[in-house]
């Protein structure tokens, strides 16, 4: 399977070849340390494709993502900027899109963004000027048709080479239109789409035959979230606490199944299990490992799950 | 008259219920004490807490409500809306600093004379404890 | 809109619970006088008993009070109490009916119940109302929320002891003194004829004890040691002095003797205002009394009372004039004496009974007593009868000589001193006659055993007590007799059974100040009255079983064994513990609770009673229910049960939450109950599983079946009317309200143990039976009021008139009345204020009427006891004084003032000023209110052609009013078309029905045709409906709906797929066709009830379907006695009579086998159109067993009408969860919507019997007709009004009414203006919600202004703030 | 209408601080309408006003009056008579205009907001009320059924539902109803989900607030 080459991307390049893909996920530090960032790009370096840099991920601030992209690509990593617009206008977006091609950013992720509600400024005045698709939509227009959403016209080599990404979560409701909704997104011109995380293998594979059914796999590759639950406590939060992540109670059952201390090594021999079978599942280009706050643990999974090593484009 | 504090109480009571209980309480000549005068009301639903603060703003060192058990509202549920009433002002009250137990709910049936006299004895003592309202000693002094 | 007719306007209600309260009601609105008998001295029934209902959990009183007073204020409706209906004779619309009225001793219509006759009655009695686990005084008032709101005496006749009592000395009365330590008191009523009280207290022969009944349990009460000990503890001059002489008279009597008889004659004759000299031969007073040894009677204590005697009645004594010798009879006359007693001493030979019990050292003493010696007789012309004594009138102790008496034992011969001192009162009272110039005899009897005494039974049951004794004399150390000690002499008085109830000490008299307890209303006789009426209802209730004479229920041995009527009042607050569960043995909370059902029911080994009573299986649970939620979840409850009967509405749900709840139910009938020694009871019982199981248990219930009247036999008797084999009254399924005898009805729990809804739907059909006999004589026999016309007070400044109550001490006892008044003087606007003793006496109202006239008064206020009692006949005096009604106030100072504050009378009497100057000032903004007339449509709507709106409908048709009948089919009679019953020809019924019904000129039929909408409220609806020929509108005053059921249409067991499963209604109709298939010999038929029914999809219970099974399958072996039936049940609820038919089936072969939910029957076809093959686990034997049935009956119970939505969409009502209609209220109003006007009636409302169904649909009539007879509605009063200019329009009002009333409408008058919220004044219930949400205050609540009711908060506080301050 | 709620006493409190004659001013228009600025409410918010003055010992008066609307000056000139006996503080209890107009029509006076105005919404029923409107001032209710994901979006997305959706519930609150879930659930249910397919636009918010304060003016009405 190989498709048309957009950008200067590596992860564009992993999917376009149809290697399995790998990605990872870097949380900035909540300050202005760089060496924080530069400590979590050792666990990820060689380990993963591309890596996101998530943007004040859960509304909580954090050193901004074009930042904090910025010094991982310097120790060398490449990453996949991610932008929400929960706090910026169409014009800030544009211009930081701007900024961050021409300062290399190769990947950029559009997302909503988790309402401010439950992070660090729940007193903060929400933007939500333009949605995800509509950010798709922006930076493809910038890309390919080279014109600003004024219209205004932006020179050929001016314009943002970015591959794009966007997330899509089959879990979350209502469950029949969580696809039409990806389809809107392919339709809007997103190149590949990473899912939030999945424990529910039987609605994922749900969703994964509607959309190659509906020839969406063909229009965007399409990566499987996989997070190792670490213990039987974040089982039991994910399960309960997060909006639109469903945790079936037989991964619950088996975690608990398990001593305290076993438990770790249970979520992450689950996740190479679902690895495993993404390799397999139609549809599916790769997968994108968040371990959030557990990025110490990438090189043991990708090695578990045999991920690694990671194929090199000269 | 003797010097200790003598609380000043209005008891909304509905018809139905809590003034037959009243009245029963009477029948059987349970004593208890004079400080609570009541006030008829067809239905505690008829209770509004304008007649509340009116008891509180003419001296009432207490105020409380008594209907139907909850459930045999004649009227199917004024004594639940009362109880939200009661409610809404003893937290309106607490922060003006009027102490919230100056209001209360209670419910009972007509045949609860007995429980009428308690009533009154334990929210009299209630008030007698929290002394007289904030707003009648300013007013007497 | 009076017709000319024979027929009386009148009905006899005879029975005043629920039954007789709803017919009463139901007649008296539809246009009849009624006269409501009831036996009791309240109304009110076995209602008031309860402490909750069931399924609904009210309070049994809450709900049936409102009731009680509707109907005791009722003017066309006169209670008779404390009466029984002797016969009638007469036909239909003209019966003369013969009422005994039975004394109440006091009289009612002045009575306040004030209960200070109860304060000081000694005499205590088993409170009947709480089941005689309480006391109560001889003069009661069974309940505080009673109607009449009145006291009554119970009095069985005057008591053993005192008829026995040669003089009658009231021993009852005082011996219930001494019992409350009430010495003085007591020495009152000896001394009322005894002026001997401590001497004959030692040496009275007592014939009393001999007659004591207390005797039968265990020994007689020594009634003369308590005499004694009340005689040497009390002052008998101040007790003489209790006494009121009569004025002095000039006569003058000599008394021959000084013995006891004369100087008791002197002590009457004083009484009576007469003066005496007193001629003694001997040299001292006493007579016969001084022959009695001494340490028997202390000399003194005889002298004593001599001293006494002679002081009070200022006698004189001659001592040493031998009667013969120094005087004559004609001297004495000549001397100027206007009358002689004689009371000389017997003879010398024959002894008196005190002196032979005193053996034979006290012959010497008397001598000098016989010495009067017979010479005399002769002289003075007097005969004797005997030897020896001479010859008086027996009752008024005249001689044969004018102006002569004679008493003692020279009258009665040697008898002893109590005869001498009884016919010495008697010839005193003959003596004032004669001196008075009087008829002597007139108005006296002999007081004599009649044998018409109804005395209190002996209660064997109760422990035995000895008898107390006199401490031992001690003759060496002791010179007297000791008497009783205290302790003993009060212990010994309560022994006293009170035979006749009432002990006649009269302390009621002197405290009753109204005067309605007087020696007149002691004296009260039955009478008995004729009344005309048209037509006769029975609702006389029923009795409970009483389980004393089972010996397995140890009931009468064991205080912690009760009944369920008991338990109830246990449960109670007002009950015997407060509504605090305790036992009675021990007063401990039980832990553990048991329930044994069917005491008295569905039992021919025990009690002879072969019935279901239809009610214990709820009442148990809700008890077990209510004590869990007393007590909280530690309380155990279990419920011992053949089978669960929870066929009612809602009922199955009930007993779904009891399980939920954890009450336990235990499928066992107990076969011992074994007390144990700490007062718990062990029960043995065999369990499902067929384990013998012993549990311990802290009290057991007894849930008590329901029987006939005891007296029920008799009343049918006289009024002609056949009983059944159950000794119920008998009627029949399709008249299931009618007698045996035309024009008498009965309704409710004495024609079978029903529930409280369904007895309240037939005391309506039978208001509608009744009706329907005299309808052409409505309102013939009916009162109305009329009133001066209105005073125009507007303008006016309020001029308030204050009236303070004394309510005899009840009020002015506690309360400075008269400080009171001064004080309500000086308050704003008061123009007068003046006290009565009883404000609610006719005396009071007239100058209250008066007062308002003469003082131009505009507001009143009266402060006296409980506008609930009270207000409504105080309006009616102002209405009476031409003032509005409403302008008027009261103040509560005696209920919740002097009552409860007994012991504070300053801060009573300043709590009154308070709750008067309250008054005042909401008086002060009271304003005229006005009720306005409202006409109304005159016909009814009835929706549905099925036997119940066929039923309907010609019911309101023969009551006289047009009716249009919709049926939504092109044939009348619904579903009854299809049933089949081997006991009654229902489709012959229904075939009769609807040629009556289509033959009936009032009633228009409109088949094919539905209602589309409907508008307006009661008196005033307007329906659109759809036919075959397009819409149409019909005005109606009233809508039944009766839009019926159908037949559930299961999925399972094979239904729809075998040819040989089928419904019951299949079942029916080949019955009805005498399908020749059902006669082939040895055949088998299997029954499944409940099918898809109790389960959480359909969680109610048919009600009809066991009997409904029960019936086919005797039908079929009627017709095939070969067959082999096979009933797979769950419970069998036969409830009532009903029992009867399940009994006839199991003993004629009915194979009867239980399932349960978890283990339904499996039905399978081993090949198409062969026999069924139904698997059942064996209950009993524990293993699956095959049945191989030629035909199986499902029995699918019965669903709502599946248009049910539609119609309560167009005519707004309400549906239950399961889709039937839901009532106003499930207990008290079972056929009335929640919509004033809207009635429902058959398997709309529930799934019910044929019989039930016709019930309602004539109970619906007779609603309907309580509207349609009025010439129109009077709507207003307390209720809520919106202001048009501050109403903004927010719906407020509309989302916040209960009964969804307030509606925004148009401006009437421009409908270019904004509407406004409007309450229709014709359906406002007066809650007043409304005007406490409403944000624009926009909305008055009449009568409760948010004006009227600040300036009461005010001015009950100000006082008080201005006391503070300064 | 103007959905708005009375602020905390403790507040009102602090603006009639050391005043001793206070005037409640109350709106029978929208604020009567969701129980917050009503005749009651002035009443029950001057009593309040009173007790806790007289708690305290101050000699404070508190008057009470309530006008037709407080968003139209003539009947703000109603309030002249009041405005005459000098009062020190005046609290409105209308929505923001109220004090606003108030204060421009009498601006010597102390004028307070008694309430705090919330949103453009409905009643669901007694006592509840919703957001449904944030005057965008360009309405396109019509292409999402009759549902408005302006306002009823925590997000204001155009394309949701976000990923946040569960159980037909928003993620920042079971208590708010995720306005897309209705409307996606609308679309699927009538089988017009390919009517649904197109993309949405980005939304031009230049009629909206941001687009600076509004006004409106019709020529034809303006004398």
């Amino acid at each position: 399977m190989t498709r048309e080459i957009k950008t200067e991307s590596r992860l564009e390049k992993v999917l376009a070849s149809g290697k399995f893909a790998a990605t990872g996920e870097l949380g900035p530090p909540r300050s202005a340390d760089k060496h924080e960032v530069i400590e979590k790009v050792k666990h990820l370096l060689g380990n993963v494709d591309s890596v996101n840099i998530t943007d004040n991920q859960t509304a909580v601030v954090r050193m901004s993502s074009l930042a904090a992209g910025l010094l991982a690509q310097q120790q060398g990593l490449e990453v996949n900027m991610q932008m929400v617009c929960r706090d910026r206008n169409r014009i800030a977006i544009e211009s930081d899109i701007m900024g961050a091609y021409a300062l290399g950013i190769k990947n950029l992720l559009t997302l909503s963004g988790d309402h401010q509600k439950f992070g660090d400024h729940p007193q903060a005045k929400n933007v939500f000027d333009i949605d995800s698709i509509h950010l798709i939509q922006t930076i493809k227009m910038m890309r390919d048709d080279g014109k600003l959403l004024s219209g205004q016209e932006i020179p050929p080599e001016g314009r943002p080479k970015i591959f794009i990404g966007a997330a899509f979560n089959p879990f979350a409701d209502p469950e029949d239109y969580r696809v039409h909704r990806v389809a809107k997104k392919v339709a809007a011109g997103v190149d590949f789409l990473q899912s939030q995380c999945i424990y529910d293998m039987d609605r994922f594979r749900r969703f994964m035959k509607k959309a190659v059914d509906m020839g969406l796999t063909e229009k965007a590759y399409f990566m499987a979230g996989v997070t190792p639950l670490k213990n039987i406590g974040m089982a039991k939060y994910m399960k309960n606490f997060v909006p639109g992540i469903t945790v079936p109670d037989e991964c619950v059952n088996r975690i608990k199944g398990v001593p305290k201390d076993k438990q770790a090594d249970e979520g992450l021999k689950m996740a190479c299990e679902q690895i495993e079978e993404f390799k397999q599942m139609e549809g599916v280009a790769g997968v994108h490992l968040m371990l959030i706050e557990w990025e110490h643990m990438v090189p043991t999974i990708v090695k578990m799950a045999n991920l690694i090593p990671r194929p090199t484009f000269s | 008259m003797s010097d200790e504090f003598e609380p000043r109480i209005i008891a909304f009571c509905c018809q139905y219920c809590s003034y037959s209980a009243a009245d029963m309480a009477g029948s059987m000549r349970l004593q208890y004490p004079t400080n609570v005068e009541i006030v008829l009301i067809p239905c505690t639903g008829r209770f509004d807490v304008i007649l509340a603060l009116k008891a509180f703003e003419s001296g009432a060192d207490g105020v409380y409500v008594a209907g139907c058990l909850e459930g045999n509202c004649h009227f199917v549920d004024g004594n639940i809306r009362a109880k939200k009433r009661v409610a809404y002002l003893a937290n309106e009250l607490k922060k003006i600093g009027i102490e919230p137990e100056r209001i209360a709910m209670y419910n009972l049936s007509a045949s609860m004379g007995p429980r009428f006299a308690e009533i009154v004895t334990e929210f009299t003592d209630n008030i007698k404890a929290l002394g007289p309202s904030p707003v009648k000693k300013k007013l007497a002094a | 809109m009076t017709n000319k007719t024979d027929k009386s306007g009148a009905v006899l209600v005879i029975g005043g619970g629920i039954a007789g309260i709803q017919t009463s009601m139901d007649l008296a609105e539809m246009g009849y006088f009624v006269h409501l008998v009831d036996k009791n001295p309240a109304i009110g029934g076995r209602m008031p008993q309860l402490d909750k209902v069931f399924p609904t959990n009210d309070c049994s009183m809450c709900i049936l009070s409102p009731k009680l007073n509707d109907v005791g204020g009722h003017i066309n409706i006169e209670t008779i109490n404390c009466a029984e209906v002797l016969d009638i004779s007469g036909e239909p619309g003209k019966f003369i009916a013969r009422v005994k009225k039975n004394p109440r001793f006091i009289d009612g219509s002045k009575c306040t119940a004030c209960g200070d006759c109860a304060k000081v009655c000694p005499v205590d009695l088993p409170a009947e109302f709480n089941e005689n686990l309480s006391l109560r005084k001889a003069t009661f008032k069974s309940y505080a929320q009673a109607y009449p709101n009145a006291y009554s005496l119970s009095k069985e006749g005057v008591s053993p002891c005192v008829v026995s009592c040669p003089a009658n000395v009231n021993a009852h009365g005082y011996v219930a003194l001494a019992a409350k330590g009430r010495y003085q008191e007591a020495l009152e009523v000896i001394m009322d004829v005894l002026p001997f009280p401590a001497t004959l207290g030692r040496v009275c022969v007592h014939p009393c004890e001999k007659e004591c009944r207390r005797a039968q349990m265990d020994a007689p009460l020594a009634i003369r040691d308590i005499k004694r000990f009340v005689a040497d503890n009390a002052d008998m001059k101040a007790a003489g002095e209790t006494f009121v002489k009569a004025p002095a008279k000039d006569a003058k009597v000599a008394i021959i003797g000084a013995g006891p008889a004369g100087l008791t004659c002197a002590y009457h004759l004083a009484r009576r205002g007469i003066k005496s000299d007193i001629f003694e031969a001997t040299k001292v007073a006493g007579g016969a009394l001084r022959l009695i040894p001494k340490h028997r009677l202390d000399p003194d204590v005889l002298q004593k009372e001599i001293d006494f005697i002679l002081d009070y009645s200022g006698a004189q004594i001659k001592y040493g004039v031998a009667f013969g010798k120094d005087f004559t009879i004609d001297s004495l006359f000549k001397d100027g004496y206007k009358a002689i007693f004689l009371g000389v001493g017997a003879h010398k030979n024959p002894k008196s009974e005190e002196e032979q019990s005193s053996g034979p050292a006290t012959l010497a003493y008397r001598q000098k007593g016989a010495a009067a010696g017979l010479t005399w007789e002769l002289e003075s012309g007097l005969s004797l009868d005997k030897p020896t004594t001479i010859k008086v009138d027996p009752l008024t102790m005249a001689t044969g000589r004018q102006g002569v008496f004679a008493a003692g034992d020279l009258q009665s011969g040697p008898k002893m001193s109590i005869w001498a001192i009884g016919a010495a009162k008697e010839s005193a009272e003959s003596i004032a006659r004669y001196v008075n110039g009087e008829d002597l005899a007139k108005g006296r009897k002999p007081l004599v055993m009649t044998g018409q005494e109804t005395y209190r039974q002996v209660p064997l049951n109760e422990p035995k007590q000895a008898r107390a004794n006199r401490p031992a004399f001690n003759k060496q150390t002791e010179a007297f007799e000791p008497g009783l000690t205290e302790q003993d002499a009060i212990k010994e008085a309560q022994r006293c059974i009170s035979c006749g109830s009432c002990c006649q000490c009269y302390r009621c008299v002197k405290a009753c100040l109204p005067g309605a307890m007087s020696l007149e209303s002691h004296g009260q006789t039955p009478e008995i009255v004729e009344l005309e009426v048209g037509a006769v209802v029975m609702a006389t209730g029923f009795d409970t079983f009483n389980p004393s004479n089972s010996e397995t229920y140890r009931y009468s041995q064991w205080p912690n064994v009760v009944t369920s009527m008991e338990y109830e009042r246990l449960l109670s607050a007002s009950g015997p513990f407060q509504g605090h569960l305790i036992r009675p043995g021990d007063h401990k909370e039980p832990k553990k609770i048991a329930w044994l059902q069917c005491v008295g029911s569905r039992d021919i080994n025990r009690c002879d009673k072969r019935y279901c009573s239809a009610v214990c299986c709820m009442y148990a649970i809700k008890e077990a229910v209510i004590s869990k939620e007393h007590s909280g979840d530690k309380l155990d409850t279990s419920i011992f049960y053949m089978d669960i009967r929870t066929y009612g509405k809602d009922f199955e749900k009930y007993y779904n939450r009891a399980q939920d709840a954890g009450v336990r139910f235990v499928r066992s009938r107990i076969h011992t109950l074994t007390p144990q020694i700490n007062g718990d009871v062990a029960l043995e019982y065999i369990d499902e599983s067929g384990q013998r199981n012993t549990e311990l248990f802290d009290m057991v219930v007894l849930s008590v079946g329901l029987t006939p009247g005891a007296s029920l036999a008799q009343l049918a008797n006289g009024l002609g009317v056949e009983l059944n084999q159950e000794g119920f009254i008998k009627t029949s399924p399709f008249t299931p309200v009618s007698s045996t005898r035309p024009g008498v009805y009965a309704c409710g729990a004495n024609n079978e143990p029903k529930d409280i809804p369904y007895t309240v739907m037939e005391a309506s059909a039978a208001a509608e039976a009744a009706g329907i006999d005299i309808a052409d004589a409505r309102f013939t026999k009916t009162k109305s009021r009329t009133y001066p016309e209105e005073r125009d007070i507007k303008g006016e400044v309020p001029r308030i008139g204050v009236f303070v109550c004394h309510c005899g001490i009840n009020i002015a006892s506690v309360i400075n009345v008269k400080e009171v008044v001064e004080y309500a003087k000086n308050l704003p606007f008061v123009e007068l204020a003046q006290e009565n003793l009883f404000s609610c006496s006719s005396d009071a109202q007239v100058k209250l009427k008066e007062a308002i006239i003469e003082h131009k008064l505009n507001r009143v206020v009266v402060a006296s006891c409980s506008p609930r009692t009270h207000e409504p006949m105080f309006r009616e005096t102002l209405l009476q004084a031409g003032l509005n009604k409403y302008l008027f106030e009261m103040a509560n100072i005696r209920d919740q003032d002097s009552w409860v504050h007994q012991q504070e009378p300053e801060r009573a009497t300043e709590k009154a000023r308070d709750l008067v100057r309250g008054a005042v000032a909401k008086a002060a903004l009271l304003e005229p209110m006005y009720q306005t007339k409202m006409g109304l449509s005159h016909e009814g709507l009835v929706v549905g052609g099925g036997v119940a709106g066929l039923n309907s409908a010609l019911s309101i048709a023969k009551l006289g009013f047009k009716v249009h009948l919709l049926e939504q089919t092109d044939q009348l009679g619904g579903n009854a078309h299809k049933i089949f019953s081997r006991e009654k020809d229902i489709r012959g019924y229904v075939k009769d029905l609807v040629t009556e019904v289509e033959a009936n000129p009032l009633i228009t039929i409109y088949k094919n045709t539905v209602p589309k909408s409907s508008e307006g409220f009661v008196g005033n609806f307007e329906t659109v409906c759809q036919g075959p020929k397009g819409q149409f509108h019909i005005k109606h005053g009233v809508t039944v709906l009766a839009a019926g059921g159908r037949a559930h249409e299961p999925k399972s067991y094979l239904y729809g797929q075998s040819q040989r499963v089928m419904l019951s209604l299949d079942l029916d109709e080949k019955l009805a066709s005498d399908d020749s298939l059902i006669k082939k010999p040895g055949q088998t038929f299997a029954f499944i009830q409940c099918v898809e029914s109790r389960e959480p999809e359909r969680p109610y219970c048919s009600k009809i379907c066991c009997t409904h099974s029960i019936e086919s399958a005797l039908t079929i072996l009627d017709r095939n006695p070969t067959a082999n039936i096979f009933i797979l049940y769950r419970d069998v609820r036969s409830y009532g009579f009903r029992e009867e038919l399940y009994h006839e089936a199991r003993s004629r072969g009915v194979r009867f086998i239980r399932y349960d939910t978890d283990s339904k029957p499996e039905v399978v076809e081993t090949s198409p159109g062969a026999p069924i093959k139904i698997t059942v686990v064996d209950h009993v034997l524990k293993r699956p067993l095959i049945i191989t049935a030629d035909y199986l009956t499902l029995a699918s119970g019965i669903d709502a009408n599946p248009m049910k939505e539609e119609i309560v969409e167009v005519f707004k009502g309400q549906l239950t969860a399961e889709g039937f209609l839901l009532e106003a209220h499930m207990k008290l109003r079972p056929v009335d919507m929640a919509t004033e006007g809207q009635f429902l009636a058959g398997l709309a409302h529930y799934p019910k019997p044929l019989e039930e169904t016709i019930a309602q649909a004539k109970a619906s009539a007779a609603r309907a007709a309580t509207i349609l007879s009025k010439d129109f509605i009077m709507v207003g009063g307390v209720v809520a009004v919106a202001d048009p200019e501050k109403c903004a329009v927010c719906c407020t009002c509309v989302r916040a009414c209960p009964v969804s009333v307030p509606k925004i409408v148009r401006n009437e008058t421009d409908p270019s203006k904004r509407g406004h919220a409007y309450m229709e004044p014709a359906i406002c219930h007066g809650c007043g919600v409304c005007a406490s949400e409403c944000p624009g205050k926009a909305i008055k609540f009449q009568f409760f202004t948010d004006d009227q009711l600040k300036a009461k908060i005010e001015a009950l506080v100000e006082d008080k703030r201005a006391a503070d301050a300064n | 209408m103007i959905i708005a709620e009375r602020k905390p006493i403790d507040e009102i409190k602090s603006f009639i601080e050391g005043q001793k004659k206070v005037l409640v001013v109350g709106c029978r228009g929208c604020v009567t309408v969701c129980n917050a600025g009503g005749t009651k409410e002035v009443e029950i918010l001057a009593s309040l006003l009173r007790l806790d003055a007289q708690k305290e010992g101050h000699d404070v008066t508190v008057d009470e009056h309530t006008l037709e609307r407080q968003c139209d000056p003539e009947y703000i000139d109603e309030l002249v008579e009041f405005v005459d006996k000098k009062y020190d503080a005046i609290l409105s209890m209308a929505c923001s205009v109220g004090p606003q107009f108030l204060s421009r029509r009498y601006p010597k006076e102390n004028i307070f907001p008694a309430l705090n105005t919330n949103f453009i919404g409905g009643a669901l029923a007694h006592g509840i009320w919703a957001e449904h409107c944030q005057a965008c001032g360009n309405c396109i209710i019509h292409k999402f059924g009759g549902m408005c994901p302006v306002t009823r979006c925590s997000k204001s997305l155009m394309n949701g539902p976000c990923g946040g959706s569960a159980g037909g519930v928003c993620e920042i609150s079971k208590e708010v109803e995720c306005i897309w879930h209705l409307i996606a659930t609308k679309f699927m249910e009538e089988g017009k989900l390919e009517q649904f397919a197109p993309i949405q636009p980005i939304k031009d918010w230049s009629s909206s607030r941001d687009g600076g304060p509004r006004k409106i003016v019709r020529e034809e009405l303006v004398k």
